[in-house]
């Protein structure tokens, strides 16, 4: 099984970790990321406005190229998860979108939201199976209490993420449950680190992130996974001492492809 | 073939089973054929046919002549079966009034066809089975019978009886392979600007002289809709395209789901007008929309205009079917 | 054009569908950031008062992160009502929120691409 | 179908409506004051399954641009059935239309409940619109019906 | 040709504001036929219907074309009115050109052009219409009531009251309907069961009223005054002819372990049970989904305990077929799914509850014996923090909302039964905070204000306006409610120990296959709908079919009673005729041209066409015996299918003849 690949640009070099266990892990479970050629970063951030089209462009030309490959497209980081979802929504959706979007890209064929995107975690969970991955792990987390970390972009707008019920998820916790730890839910884990806002209000990103964590720990949290590497940057500095890891990382870990 | 079929029917007149019998004669020439009731074995020394060119369905004559006094012999072809079971299936004919004798038939002369053919001066007509004969004032021409056939009979839907009472000679098979369509799907295929030229042609040469309607066993109502003035549509003549459309969009409706595509409408008509086209689109339509139904197969089933089931297509179907606009 | 109709033009949202119920300010993380908050951003664009919130820090407080946009009863979509407030402050010359001059000082080791980007995309033009 | 120099085209619609559901839905874009074009006209009629294809030629004959037939939702139908035999004839009827070669945009079936008043509006206003497009019926009328 | 007087209407300004109503007077006076043309004010007023009946005498017309409202508003008006004045009342039409003119244009002249149009085609029909005189049937005098709630019960005794056999189905185990589960009523606080069960007991010992608990309506058939049902009474595998109700079998049966739902999954019961004391007809019913004797033929222990011998594990459904002249709907509501706002953490925590949930802590005869207790202590209700302290109530869960996950409408309940919740715990427990966040509190009823502003200024409850946008579970069990306070421009953290969510209301999931057997029409959230929202609310437009309770709308509990009042009230109405005048309007047969085909027939919903042989003179003056077509104009309920299956055109239909829908056509087109 062959899946074209949207890294995006913090993968590339902040969020190596993210990346490189994701690959390993796939290569272990049976399935390749094909990088698609020339990406743009997505912006990191869904351009909500209606008479914007350029913010949008860099997606579009990711999810044609996925179409003309004819393959789902997977992403990683949850903020290009997001982005990338989100406009491909608008252009399968939004005829005013579709249309500008069309016209000013002029691509051998229109581009209306033909191409699936899906997170490396519905990969997971609709693909492989939460079951088999179980049966795949060899270095099980036994014991481990770990906390899923959602944060805001993975799950909404729920209409359109369309991934888990975004008030009460699970995808993350059963992922938890395959590498043999045990989840732990507290209330926070779909709620904002306030990481957007981190590097000119640092104040009120400090105010969220411990929020998130405090909450987190209260419930005897050991860890915090994430798919974020915003949030991991964040959440990182929160003041509960709570540590952070890539869910891609704990999956290279369980799988025994971590040190490959 | 003739001499069995006049055998049997001089024996069942003369112990009594029937005191009739309707069959054909000929007519002005010896091709052009007409149904007649014969009483006699006389009458049917002097005029009994049946031969290549006894195309004419008899079963709509039963309507009137099965409710008269005693019973009556009637000689059958495959398709006219299917007419007869409709009628059936409708109340128009009792049934125990009939006793039905199947004749095979491999396919009429179509004189239509022949004339086609280029053949002009034509007096008179002779067919073996294989070869047709046609005497002309300039002499005479045979061409093989298999091309003589009108649409009709080229592609014929069944050579098996579907009723009857005793048979002479061996009963065929029912042909489904779907040949009859292949027309109507040419139609289909054409732009809607092409299909309305189309029947335009063909239309506008109705004089409305009612022989389809005459002729066809499915038009058999006691008083025709365009007869009642209470429809709000009789009308006697077509005086404009529109009702010349009209007459036979509304006659197709009222036989839709009831003709058995027997094609005597087409047969009859003066002006070579292929009327059994928009029959079998009605027919083709029905098969795919609400799966394969043949009026007259038997008289169960339920007409598919008074059926129905809950999840039919929808009418736009219509807009998203195939075809040209 | 008028800042009523340009903000309804961006955001795309139907303000009247609003039912004053303030979920979207019940749940969103920022509130106490705020000086307006989301359910005052589609009361006070629905009733014109646009020049207040043009020129609130409210805007650069919105996460982003769809709380209210998930939640709100009458799918109103507050957050893109604030996206189109912020936008159209931005859009004015000179009046981009980040500058690039200031930014170094706000970076550490770790700062991530994406927080960048994101930041330039949201705050300036 | 009114052509005049200096108007523009409107179309004639006729649009036949069953008593208990679809007229009910027009009443209620009345009521709700949902705006639809004046070259709707309705005729009531008990059910759709009264409606004979003899009307729906009659309509064309005499000039109507569009004929459009509105019943109750199938399985809602307030004798049943009804709807469900017209839904069959409408759909053989307009196939043949289609297959004379007359537009087939010019006929329509539409299924709109006595709650759907905004459904009869929005459903009217784009019949209109699509025949509008299509232009005179010129393929199915009675000259004789013609107004000098 | 007919001498027709046109009648328009200015309904006020609701017509005359955009048709020139006298223009089209005028113009009517052009149309063949038309001798006399007005127009007035208010032609349903009196003097309306007096100028109508006054044109007819004078101007000798012998038929009335009205232009006005819609037919379904005021025809039945028109034709009375005019045949007071000694015409036929079918020789009336009416042009509508408020609903389908005037009320959905704009521009003067179209519309006006329009409503010309419109009276031309009524005048057009009118003039081929023909008198009719309805046919009759008769009355099944018995009625079948749909639903054993406080709805179906009360209508039940009502027209038992009045003298005719009535018959509840209720699927339920138990009479008694949602009632059964409330423990106070608002605004008088006075207990739910000490008003209901006395009625559960009336209907019980009613000779007029026979009640089919446990069972449900397999099928409809027929028409008012002359309806067949199925009703499918369900296995109990109990002989309650024999069961005396005594409950030892629900106290041995080793099953434990089966959600209550009486207490809606609180606490458990047994495989056979009794839903609750006051259960009418008191009786067992084994659960087949959990009984081990019905899964795998192993126990038997009710069968050994019963002493009645009740116990009958192959007993089988039972179909009752049963004759009805008339059919109330009372099939009731339930609480919606909130799996779509889990932001309240509903399936996180179990502190957090619905409304019904919590009338079940608070009564009696609930799982905590109607101690409050936080439905995380049930097993341990010593627990010093089993009693709340702080409780949150949350209004408008799933109401008023049109995201998709909830309802469109206002529920209508909540406010008051939210403010009872309210005020009676702190009257219980005057130690306990209780905060009430809501969007608007909406109190129209009998002292239904005064009984809130006495929660808030007598009880000191804390109502604030805004909403709850989140409820976070806390390591300690306790509830995190983050709530907006509009009014202080806040937000809201309340450490709370119980969140009540004041959960939507619904229509029975039922509700919908019961309206599809009775042909009645539903809105889009499955409410049944009236016959006319203000005039005929207790109506189904479905004749002989009659709504009660919440199944055509939110109601509280006088409402409901009031409303199944007025249903028996039309039920009666209707069973006391001994015949019913059917509606003129049916198919009829022209012999002559009839083939006797059976078309008509195969197409016929109601079975009203027969056929039979007659001799006919044909055109050579002979006699010829035909097969032709009957209608059973009392069977007959005028759809017309038959009209169009008639190839002849043999078969036509009074009222709408294709004479008529074709002048109509005609005049559209002209």
């Amino acid at each position: 099984m062959i899946y074209s690949y949207y890294p995006g640009c913090t993968l590339k070099n902040k969020a190596k970790d993210l990346d490189r266990y994701a690959r390993l892990s796939a290569q272990a479970l049976g399935f390749t990321l094909e990088e698609i050629e020339n990406w743009q970063c997505c912006g990191g951030v869904y351009p909500m406005a209606k008479d914007e089209i350029a913010t949008k462009l860099s997606s579009v030309r990711a999810l044609a190229d996925a179409k003309a490959q004819g393959r789902d497209l997977v992403t990683l980081c949850s903020a290009c998860h997001n982005v990338l979802k989100q406009v491909n929504n608008d252009m399968l959706t939004d005829e005013d979108i579709r249309t500008r979007a069309n016209n000013y890209l002029k691509l051998d064929e229109e581009y209306c939201g033909e191409t699936k995107v899906i997170h490396f975690l519905e990969v997971l969970r609709d693909v492989i199976g939460f079951d088999k991955l179980k049966e795949k792990v060899v270095n099980p987390l036994t014991g481990k209490k770990i906390a899923a970390y959602y944060g805001c972009l993975l799950l909404r707008p729920g209409k359109v993420m369309q991934m888990d019920n975004p008030e009460n998820p699970k995808i993350m916790e059963d992922f938890i449950r395959a590498i043999g730890a045990e989840p732990v839910i507290y209330p926070m884990r779909n709620e904002c680190c306030g990481g957007y806002v981190a590097l000119e209000d640092k104040e009120a990103a400090a105010k969220r992130r411990n929020a998130v964590a405090s909450s987190a720990s209260g419930f005897e949290a050991e860890m915090m996974v994430t798919a974020c590497p915003l949030c991991m940057y964040n959440l990182n500095k929160n003041d509960s001492d709570v540590p952070v890891y890539y869910f891609t990382e704990l999956l290279a870990e369980a799988l025994g492809v971590k040190d490959n | 073939m003739q001499e069995a079929v006049i055998k049997r029917a001089k024996e069942l007149l003369a112990d009594g089973t029937v005191n009739r019998i309707v069959g054909w004669k000929s007519g002005e020439f010896a091709y052009d054929t007409t149904p007649a009731v014969f009483t006699s074995a006389e009458e049917i020394d002097a005029g009994f046919i049946y031969n290549d060119f006894c195309a004419p369905n008899l079963s709509k004559y039963l309507i009137k002549e099965s409710r008269k006094e005693g019973k009556l012999l009637v000689f059958l072809k495959p398709c006219d079966t299917y007419s007869f079971n409709q009628l059936i299936k409708e109340h128009r004919i009792i049934r125990d009034n009939v006793y039905i004798i199947a004749v095979p038939c491999r396919g009429k002369v179509d004189i239509d066809t022949v004339k086609a053919t280029g053949i002009k001066g034509i007096i008179g007509m002779e067919s073996d089975g294989e070869t047709v004969t046609v005497k002309t004032l300039y002499g005479d021409t045979s061409i093989p019978k298999s091309e003589t056939h009108g649409d009709k009979c080229k592609t014929c839907k069944s050579k098996k009886h579907v009723i009857y009472d005793e048979i002479i000679g061996e009963d065929g098979e029912v042909n489904d392979d779907g040949a009859r369509f292949e027309l109507v799907e040419k139609l289909e295929m054409m732009t809607a600007d092409e299909r309305y030229d189309f029947w335009r042609g063909e239309l506008s040469k109705c004089i409305r002289c009612n022989a389809c309607r005459n002729v066809c066993p499915a038009c058999s109502c006691e008083n025709c809709v365009f007869d009642n003035p209470d429809s709000g549509i009789a009308q006697r003549a077509a005086t404009d395209s529109f009702e010349e459309n009209m007459f036979h969009l509304i006659r197709s409706f009222h036989v839709a789901g009831r003709c058995t595509d027997c094609g005597e409408c087409t047969r009859v008509c003066p002006q070579n007008i292929p009327l059994h086209l928009i029959n079998r689109k009605y027919i083709k339509d029905i098969n795919e929309f609400y799966g394969d139904y043949q009026a007259g197969s038997d008289l169960e089933t339920r007409a598919p205009l008074n059926a129905y089931t809950f999840d039919d297509c929808e009418p736009n179907i219509v807009y998203k079917r195939g075809g040209n606009e | 054009m008028d800042r009523k109709e340009e903000i309804l033009r961006i955001s795309g949202v139907n303000v009247r569908k609003c039912m004053r119920c303030g979920k979207c300010s019940g749940t969103c993380p920022s509130y106490d950031e705020m000086e307006f908050h989301p359910h005052q951003f589609v009361y006070m664009v629905e009733s014109g008062d646009i020049e207040p919130l043009l020129n609130s820090d409210s805007l650069y407080k919105c996460l982003s992160c769809f709380a209210c946009v998930e939640r709100c009863p009458r799918g109103v979509e507050p957050a893109k009502v604030v996206e189109a407030v912020r936008l159209a402050a931005v859009r004015q010359k000179g009046n981009n929120h980040l500058k690039a001059e200031n930014v170094p000082e706000l970076l550490d080791d770790e700062t991530p691409q994406q927080l960048l980007v994101s930041a330039f995309r949201k705050f300036t033009k | 179908m009114q052509v005049n120099e200096n108007k523009e085209f409107r179309p004639k619609i006729v649009a036949f409506c069953c008593n208990w559901c679809s007229y009910a839905g027009a009443d209620l874009a009345g009521t709700n004051r949902l705006n639809y074009p004046v070259d709707v006209k309705i005729i009531r009629v008990p059910c759709s399954c009264r409606v004979n294809p003899m009307f729906i030629l009659r309509a064309f004959q005499r000039g109507a641009d569009g004929v459009i037939m509105c019943g109750c939702h199938p399985g809602d139908c307030h004798y049943t059935s009804g709807n469900y035999f017209a839904r069959r004839r409408m759909t053989l009827l307009f196939s043949m239309l289609d297959f004379m070669g007359i537009e087939r945009e010019r006929t329509r079936v539409e299924w709109v409940s006595a709650a759907e008043g905004a459904k009869f509006a929005a459903t009217m206003n784009e019949f209109v619109e699509t025949v509008t497009k299509l232009g005179e019926n010129k393929r199915l009328e009675d000259l004789r019906c013609k107004k000098q | 040709m007919h001498r027709i007087g046109v009648f328009v209407c200015h309904c006020g300004t609701n017509i005359a504001a955009t048709v020139d109503v006298k223009a089209v007077a005028e113009a009517m006076k052009q149309e063949p036929g038309v001798v006399f043309s007005v127009e007035y004010q208010y032609m349903c007023s009196e003097g309306g219907q007096t100028m109508i009946q006054e044109a007819i005498n004078e101007h000798k017309l012998t038929g009335v074309v009205v232009c006005s409202c819609s037919p379904r508003m005021h025809e039945a008006t028109f034709r009375k009115a005019a045949s007071k004045a000694g015409i036929n009342p079918y020789m009336v039409e009416i042009a509508n050109i408020r609903e389908q003119c005037s009320w959905i244009h704009k521009d003067i002249m179209t519309a006006t052009e329009k409503a010309v149009i419109l009276a031309r085609t009524a005048v057009a029909k009118v003039q081929l219409n023909a008198p009719l005189v309805a046919g009759e049937s008769p009355v099944t005098k018995r009625a079948l009531v749909i639903g054993g709630g406080i709805a179906g019960m009360q209508t039940a005794l009502d027209i038992a009251e009045a003298g005719f056999e009535v018959d509840i189905v209720e699927k339920q185990p138990t009479i008694g309907g949602k009632m059964t589960q409330i423990d106070k009523t608002f605004p008088t606080l006075d207990c739910a069961s000490c008003i209901l069960t006395p009625k559960m007991v009336d209907c019980a010992q009613n000779e007029k009223i026979h009640i089919y608990a446990y069972s449900e309506v397999d099928e409809i058939n027929g028409f008012v005054g002359n309806f067949t049902a199925k009703i499918r009474k369900k296995a109990r595998y109990v002989d309650t002819t024999k069961c005396t109700g005594c409950g030892v079998c629900t106290e041995k049966c080793p099953q434990k372990k089966v959600p209550n739902e009486f207490n809606l999954g609180l606490d458990t019961r047994r495989a056979i049970y009794i839903p609750f004391a006051q259960a009418v007809p008191k009786v067992a019913t084994i659960d087949a989904d959990y009984c081990t004797m019905l899964k795998s033929g192993k126990c038997g222990v009710c069968s050994k305990v019963c002493t009645a011998g009740a116990i009958d594990y192959k007993q089988q459904d039972e179909i009752i077929e049963q004759q009805y002249g008339a059919i109330v709907a009372a099939t009731g509501y339930n609480p919606i799914k909130i799996d779509n706002y889990d932001e309240f953490a509903y399936s996180q925590s179990k502190d957090v509850i619905t409304s019904l949930e919590l009338e079940r802590l608070m009564n009696a005869a609930g799982p905590s014996s109607g101690t409050l207790i936080r439905p995380s202590y049930l097993d341990r209700q010593d627990d010093h923090k089993a009693h709340p302290k702080t409780i949150v109530f949350v209004q408008c869960v799933g109401s008023r909302s049109d995201d998709g996950c909830g309802k469109p409408y206002c529920s209508k309940i909540c406010c008051m039964y939210t403010a009872k919740h309210a005020m009676l715990i702190r009257e219980k427990y005057p130690d306990t905070d209780v905060y009430v966040f809501y969007i608007d509190v909406r109190t129209p009823g009998k002292l239904f204000d005064e009984f809130y502003r006495r929660a808030v200024e007598q009880y000191g409850v804390h109502y604030i306006k805004g909403m709850v946008g989140k409820v976070a579970p806390q390591p300690d069990g306790t509830l995190d409610v983050q709530a907006s306070d509009l009014i202080a421009n806040k937000q809201l953290h309340i450490n709370a120990d119980l969140v009540v969510l004041a959960t939507a209301i619904e229509p029975d999931k039922t509700a919908r296959s019961v309206a599809t057997m009775l042909r009645a029409s539903m809105d889009t959230n499955d409410f049944f709908t009236e016959a006319h929202a203000k005039l005929r609310p207790v109506e189904s437009p479905t004749a002989g079919v009659f709504l009660s309770g919440v199944c055509q709308g939110p109601k509280d509990i006088p409402e409901t009673v009031s409303q199944a009042s007025a249903a028996a009230a039309k039920v009666i109405g209707l069973l006391a005729k001994d015949k019913l005048t059917g509606n003129p309007c049916v198919a009829q047969p022209n012999e002559l041209m009839c083939n006797g085909c059976s078309s008509c027939e195969k197409v016929c919903p109601y079975g009203a066409i027969t056929y039979s042989d007659k001799e006919f003179m044909q055109y050579d003056r002979s006699m010829a015996v035909r097969r032709v077509a009957s209608v059973n104009e009392a069977v007959c309920q005028g759809c017309g299918a038959c009209t169009v299956a008639c190839p002849s055109g043999a078969m036509d239909l009074k009222g709408f003849s294709n004479k008529q829908i074709m002048a109509e056509v005609d005049a559209i087109c002209k």
